[in-house]
């Protein structure tokens, strides 16, 4: 049984190919303005290193802000869903979910089951989102990726207190103008949006163990202020970007499954 | 007697000479992050343009976000002041002055001597700045300039969440997945800027001539959109470029300055 | 705003679109279509309220009546007032009085305008009024800050003490206008002697304050034939209640939006007990035949909302209920506390609901001051949210009488009264069972959060809690 | 300016505090100045207003508070989450606006989830929205509910006797703090407005004899300035609570002096008196602290509020009126809009700022408006 999921984000768009209860290929391709084009691309390369025709593929399921543009995909999922089920079939220790996504972040809490019991988003005008990140990350002229690392080398704790990206743009210009440091100014913002994410999450109730899904968990400095804003330490799980991705090509999979067992 | 200003933003910079009322030489360029460097820089372009040695600077007026961190300047004056005073040169009969910059916007009103009788600027929400436009054009995977070229083009604009950038963007991933006409998506963000600019307007009280300076007053669609709301005409800028309203005020400053003697 | 707008009267537009729309019904489908083509955005509206039939018809007369008071008031030598939805308009048809409710004229507005209530909205800012207040009084008000409705006479409200964003409006529209102001005051508790001693003594002040407007006494006449009037229509109301409980719920979803209109607009008014009795001979018709009040008929799912509706804009949220089957089980605001009242009765909340006292002018003054300390808000969202009769209590209570499947906050971001509690009280919500859905959106405007973004999220939800697979 | 007095602002839980605990006696807290000192002291319990001061995050607040609400509360919610106010033995909420009202719903319920940060005496404290006999006597029986509340956590009595010596000494304050609002007008103040801000902070966390005697000594060392302040722009600040002082610090900078307020933690706090010779000083506090309806959250009193900044204005020479509101703080918000308007029109030049409250970052763009502002005030830019 070969199954697909398709997660066109903001930012990226991400397919995961299963094959037999085993990933067989995956692609990360930055997103157009076109969802539909973004998916076709993702899938072709993910087919391209699975070695696949999408003749082969049984099912594809669709998630993420353009999930209703995916020409190939037979079903949409939520992402909720889909991370949940993405993180449960990794860790199944997993309780609660917490996925920074470009747009928005997502806290998220399940049974043993994988089933969701409780979610929710960020705040109506909040900043602890991806797009957060890349904007700020752009401002300090430092490429998305390195953040992490250069997080690590901060010495002076700083604080960012504004909710807005824009303005928070401006109190960080504000703090290189005093000759902050970067690593600092960087540790700050990571920890402040790892606060709004840990405010998200105990709104509806951490259980442990908590992970970390999506794109942003790539990042150390994030991943690290996110466990001591929660004050717990966070699960890790192999490759989180792809996890949104993963989890709708597993329902795909379950829905296959439980057609055939019906 | 030739005399600078320097306008130090978040995110440009610029800097204009002039001399006996005449532009001289001007540079723009993206900011760095150090504000001292960035002033350093857009001086030097304006003296390569104007082709004079920086010596020959008598008098020079910082303004912007990083004025007090410019070390060449013989005195800081606020953004609000140069604006209307850039503005007012560029629109002689001009009463309000409308500046979209990139992080915050402000509108000004003068006096029949040009002073600044009041000014409101936008401190609530991002979602009426420069950065938001700036934002919204990526996103649809357009320049600035064609954001407001293709609003025009508009049939059924759509509404956005005007409330907050982050959000806004949320919709118009929406929009553009739900397949709505790139051109009404666009219309629906310069309309949403435009709604929160002439707000914003209102409430200091338009008077007329109207004037709109800053990197914005070159999107058309803005433009238009604020006409709509107000009902009037802007006045067209044609002297120079209206981004660098900030920067020629402080050179008209710099010029007062030094002529009535360092204050 | 822009000129254009500022060239109609706002009042006058208002009713000569619903007084055109009641008359359509005497026509036929091809004049009705037809007479559409000039209004086409308020279509959405008139095809929802229409497609309910006599009742929606009832509706629109009803509202096109309301307008039409408005707009002739001043002829009529009628003072007008700028009033609350939660303030029961009995003592202003007492005292031949013209209330115009904000909040209800917002709602008419996101039904009439394409861009719904945004530029009057932004009206109240410029003329200095916060951003971040309401929008449910903004949205109307701007229009008479701007000056294009009815002079006003006064202004009265009775949310002080309940909702701070609400009661503001008011005294900032009193201010600006200039205009005589009057508050009626809540305390945080509900039930007590000193609190209804408290709320009659207020309300003797409000009574003193409209004598003086009106250079005239309140007749015991008078308010007794409103007060009966009223008395029948709680009858009313009451087996409209009853009959939601029902499983298919006979009752449409937008019965909820012409419950309001029987409270808000026209309370003691002989137009609305036609209304009610029209929708409750539908009610019972459905029951008889075990259908669902849903156009398609079939009940899938039942939800009830914790605060309000959603309006924005078109009527967009009942019809997309339609669509899905959900039957709307009404909303905390949509609640009557008539002693005789359903859910007074099951629950025993029998002190916390009102009863009407005909015997002096003394006991129908002091039955008044209650049932308006009874209002919907006014009643439930005073005091903490967990603390007896409020927010909480009547929400769990409502929610498990009618069987609601799941709970449903919809508001503006306005709302620092629920906002200020709404998370621990989803936890509490959830506890009991009933999964929740935070709304962000507002419900009179449009562009703080899409409708489609709202739709799509509560999709979401229906589907990630499997509420609705 | 004394150490000790500064210290009070700076430090919630300061020697004062410290020393009074160390004692073996109660503080209770309190979060709005409706709430009247009196009857605390005259149970022998340090009355402490609360303050959001030091919060720097507002993770716990944002738990519990949704996104539209003042950040006051939240920081407040913020810190009593991190045990910060855990030397109180008691909290009073009082609903001076939606958002702190909300103070009580999300304090009780963090209570749930982190043990030990609520008290055992938690009080919802409710006052009337207008001033009028009947809500008097309704006032009147909310302090009498609070007193008996009072007497039975604590086993105190609160006799009229105590009372009546309570409200004179709170009184005699209230003089002394208006002596130094009167110093804070005079053509060279000897002090600058953040100063007198702090000064009159500290009174909210300093047992009130002993602030008494603190006070008494800063004027006195104030009187003997040989030379005041000169030369500056002379402003008053108006608007929702603060108690920041670097924010006025921030405002005065080298060329402006805030030499009147109109803020709840500043002058509002201590205007008027309490009647002293009356039959009854139940009723006379419940009479003082109704009347004194500063706050917008009394509605349809605007015009009075309005003649209170006027007079304000021409006894204190103010040039220009910085009229400030925290985001989402309707009240002040509405009001600000309203003393614009009428303050502009008798040609007193007006700035309105949004704010959060908290620490203060990003302090560019403020510092550009307000260096604007002074411009506009010194007609800069006016061409000849």
């Amino acid at each position: 049984m070969i199954t697909a999921g398709c997660d066109v984000g903001s930012l990226t768009a991400k397919v995961v190919i299963l094959a037999d209860g085993a990933i067989a290929g995956r692609s990360v391709v930055r997103c157009g303005t076109s969802p539909e084009r973004s998916a076709v691309e993702a899938m072709d390369a993910a087919l391209g290193r699975a070695g696949l025709a999408i003749e082969r593929l049984d099912r594809t399921v669709g998630t993420g802000y353009g999930r209703a543009r995916i020409p190939f995909a037979q079903a949409i999922e939520s992402e909720i869903a889909c991370h949940a089920r993405g993180v449960l079939w990794k860790a199944p220790a997993a309780r609660t979910v917490i996925d920074i996504g470009g747009q928005d972040a997502k806290a998220i809490r399940m049974n043993a089951d994988g089933r969701v019991i409780q979610y929710s988003y960020n705040d109506k005008c909040a900043s602890g989102t991806g797009r957060f990140l890349e904007v700020i990350a752009e401002a300090l002229e430092v490429p998305l990726e390195e953040l992490g690392d250069l997080a690590a080398r901060s010495t002076e704790r700083l604080t960012l207190s504004n909710q807005c990206v824009i303005f928070a743009e401006t109190e960080i210009i504000s703090l290189v103008n005093e000759g902050r440091e970067t690593a600092d100014i960087v540790n700050a913002l990571h920890h402040a949006v790892a606060r709004r994410a840990a405010s998200l999450a105990r709104g509806i109730g951490v259980e442990e163990a908590v992970v970390m899904s999506g794109g942003v968990a790539r990042n150390r400095g994030m991943f690290a202020a996110l466990g001591a804003a929660l004050g717990c330490s966070l699960l890790e799980i192999e490759d989180p970007q792809i996890n949104g991705a993963l989890g709708a090509a597993l329902i795909a999979m379950d829905a296959l499954m439980g057609a055939v067992e019906g | 007697m030739i005399v600078g200003g320097c306008d130090v933003g978040s995110l440009t910079s610029k800097a204009v000479l002039m001399s006996e009322g005449k532009v001289l030489g001007f540079s723009l360029i993206k900011s760095r992050t150090k504000p001292e460097e960035s002033a350093e820089e857009a001086m030097n372009g304006a003296c390569t343009a104007a082709g004079i040695d920086r010596g020959e600077v008598r008098f020079c007026v910082g303004t912007g976000y990083g004025r007090d961190r410019i070390g060449f300047v013989d005195a800081t004056v606020s953004e609000i002041a140069c604006h209307g005073k850039g503005a007012r040169w560029m629109v002689p009969s001009a009463r309000t002055v409308i500046d979209i910059g990139g992080q915050d916007c402000k509108a000004i009103k003068l006096d029949a001597a040009g002073a600044v009788v009041k000014f409101v600027t936008n401190d609530k929400c991002a979602s009426g700045t420069g950065r938001f436009l700036e934002v919204m054009a990526r996103l649809l995977g357009l320049g600035l300039d064609e954001l407001g070229e293709l609003s025009m083009r508009a049939k059924n604009p759509v509404t956005l969440a005007n409330a907050c950038t982050v959000w806004a963007q949320a919709d118009v991933i929406q929009f553009l997945n739900d397949g709505v006409p790139i051109e009404d998506i666009a219309a629906g963000i310069n309309n949403a800027m435009a709604g929160r600019m002439a707000v914003l307007v209102n409430n200091l009280g338009v008077e007329n001539d109207v004037c709109m300076t800053g990197g914005v007053a070159k999107n058309r669609g803005v433009l238009a959109a604020i006409e709509t709301i107000l009902g009037l005409r802007l006045r067209a800028i044609r002297r120079c470029d209206p981004q660098l309203a900030g920067a020629l005020g402080a050179a008209l400053i710099a010029h007062e300055k030094a002529a009535g003697g360092v204050k | 705003m822009r000129r254009a707008l500022k060239e109609y009267h706002f009042d006058w537009m208002l009713h000569s679109t619903y007084d055109a729309a009641s008359r359509l019904m005497a026509g036929t489908e091809k004049e009705y279509a037809h007479a559409l083509r000039y209004i086409p955005y308020f279509s959405g509206m008139l095809d929802a309220v229409f497609g309910i039939g006599e009742p929606g018809r009832y509706f629109i007369k009803t509202c096109a009546e309301y307008l039409k008071n408005i707009v002739t008031a001043r002829e009529r030598g009628r003072k007008v007032a700028i009033t609350s939805f939660c303030f029961s308009p009995v003592i202003f048809y007492a005292m031949d009085i013209t209330p115009i409710c904000l909040e209800v004229m917002t709602v008419f507005l996101t039904f009439t305008y394409r861009r719904g209530s945004a530029e009057f909205l932004d009206f109240c800012n410029e003329a200095g009024f916060t951003e971040t207040s309401c929008s449910s009084q903004r949205g109307s008000l701007g229009a008479y800050l701007a000056g294009i409705g009815v002079d006003i006479d006064m202004v009265v409200t009775d949310t002080p003490g309940v909702c701070d964003t609400n009661a503001n409006a008011f005294a900032f529209a009193a201010e600006w206008l200039d205009r005589p102001f009057f508050q009626l005051d809540m305390p945080p508790l509900l039930k007590g002697e000193r609190y209804d001693r408290y709320h009659r003594d207020d309300y003797r002040a409000l009574v003193a304050f409209l004598e003086e407007q009106t250079g005239t006494r309140l007749e015991a006449a008078r308010l007794a034939e409103v007060l009966r009037e009223l008395q029948k229509q709680d009858e009313l109301i009451g087996e409209l209640e009853e009959m939601g409980r029902i499983v298919p719920s006979p009752l449409p979803p937008a019965f909820t939006l012409l419950n309001y209109a029987a409270r808000f607009l026209f309370a003691g008014m002989k137009p609305c007990t036609d209304m009610l009795q029209s929708m409750l001979t539908m009610a019972r018709r459905n029951a008889e035949r075990g259908v669902s009040g849903l156009a398609g008929g079939v009940e899938r799912v039942r939800g009830f909302f914790c605060y309000i509706d959603h309006y924005t804009y078109n009527m967009r949220m009942w019809r997309m209920s339609e669509e899905l089957g959900i039957s709307l089980q009404g909303n905390i605001l949509s609640r009557n506390w008539s002693i005789d009242a359903p859910h007074v009765k099951e629950n025993h909340m029998e002190e916390s609901a009102y009863s009407i006292d005909l015997t002096s002018l003394d006991s129908m003054i002091d039955s008044v001051a209650i049932m308006n300390s009874r209002m919907p808000m006014i009643k439930s969202i005073r005091g903490p949210f967990d603390a007896p009769d409020m927010w909480l209590e009547d929400t769990l209570s409502l929610a498990r009488m009618y069987s609601a499947d799941f709970v449903v906050y919809s508001g503006t971001p306005g709302c620092r009264n629920t906002w200020g509690m709404l998370k621990p009280f989803a936890r509490e919500t959830e506890k009991a069972g009933f999964p929740t859905h935070i709304m962000y959106s507002d419900a009179f405007d449009d562009r703080v959060q899409s409708w489609e973004a709202t739709r799509a999220r509560f999709e979401e939800f229906l589907k990630v809690r499997r509420i609705l697979a | 300016m004394s150490v000790r007095l500064m210290r009070a602002v700076e430090t919630l839980n300061n020697e004062f505090v410290q020393r009074w605990k160390e004692e073996g006696k109660k503080i209770v807290g309190y979060t709005c100045s409706y709430a009247p000192d009196e009857i605390f002291h005259a149970a022998g319990i340090l009355p402490y207003r609360i303050r959001g001061h030091g919060a720097d995050e507002t993770t716990i607040g944002d738990t519990y508070f949704g996104p539209f609400i003042c950040s006051l509360p939240k920081c407040m919610l913020q810190l009593a989450g991190t045990g910060a106010f855990g030397f109180l033995d008691g909290v009073v909420i009082v609903p001076g606006c939606d958002s702190m009202r909300r103070l009580d719903d999300c304090w009780r319920k963090a209570g749930e989830d982190i043990a030990g940060v609520v008290p055992q005496f938690f009080f919802h404290f409710a006052v009337p929205h207008k001033f009028a006999a009947y809500t008097v006597d309704w006032f009147e029986g909310e302090i009498r509910r609070l007193i008996e509340a009072v007497e039975r956590h604590f086993d105190v009595r609160i006799t009229e006797e105590r009372l009546r010596d309570s409200i004179e000494l709170y009184n005699r304050g209230r003089s002394l703090l208006e002596e130094l609002e009167r110093m804070r007008r005079l053509p060279a103040p000897p002090f600058t407005g953040a100063e007198a801000l702090s000064v009159v902070i500290a009174g909210s966390a300093i047992p009130r004899d002993a602030y008494n005697e603190l006070l008494e000594e800063f004027i006195a060392v104030h009187r003997a300035v040989p030379r005041g302040i000169e030369g500056r722009r002379r402003l008053m600040l108006v608007g929702s609570a603060s108690d920041d002082t670097a924010f006025v610090r921030l405002i005065e900078g080298e060329r402006a002096l805030v030499v009147a307020d109109n803020l709840c933690f500043g002058a509002r706090f201590h205007n008027d008196r309490v009647d002293e010779g009356g039959r009854d000083p139940v009723r006379a506090l419940a009479e003082r602290y109704l009347r004194r309806s500063d706050c917008p959250r009394m509605y349809g009193d605007y015009r009075r509020r309005l003649e209170i900044l006027v007079d304000t204005i021409r006894s204190a020479s103010v040039d220009g009126v910085i009229l400030q509101n925290i985001r989402f703080c309707d009240l002040h918000g509405a009001e600000n809009g309203l003393f614009e308007r009428d303050l502009e029109a008798l040609g007193v030049p007006c700035m309105r700022i949004e704010r959060e409250y908290g620490p203060l970052v990003e302090t560019g763009r403020l510092k550009m408006r307000l260096d604007a502002f002074l411009e506009r005030i010194d007609g800069q830019g006016r061409t000849a």
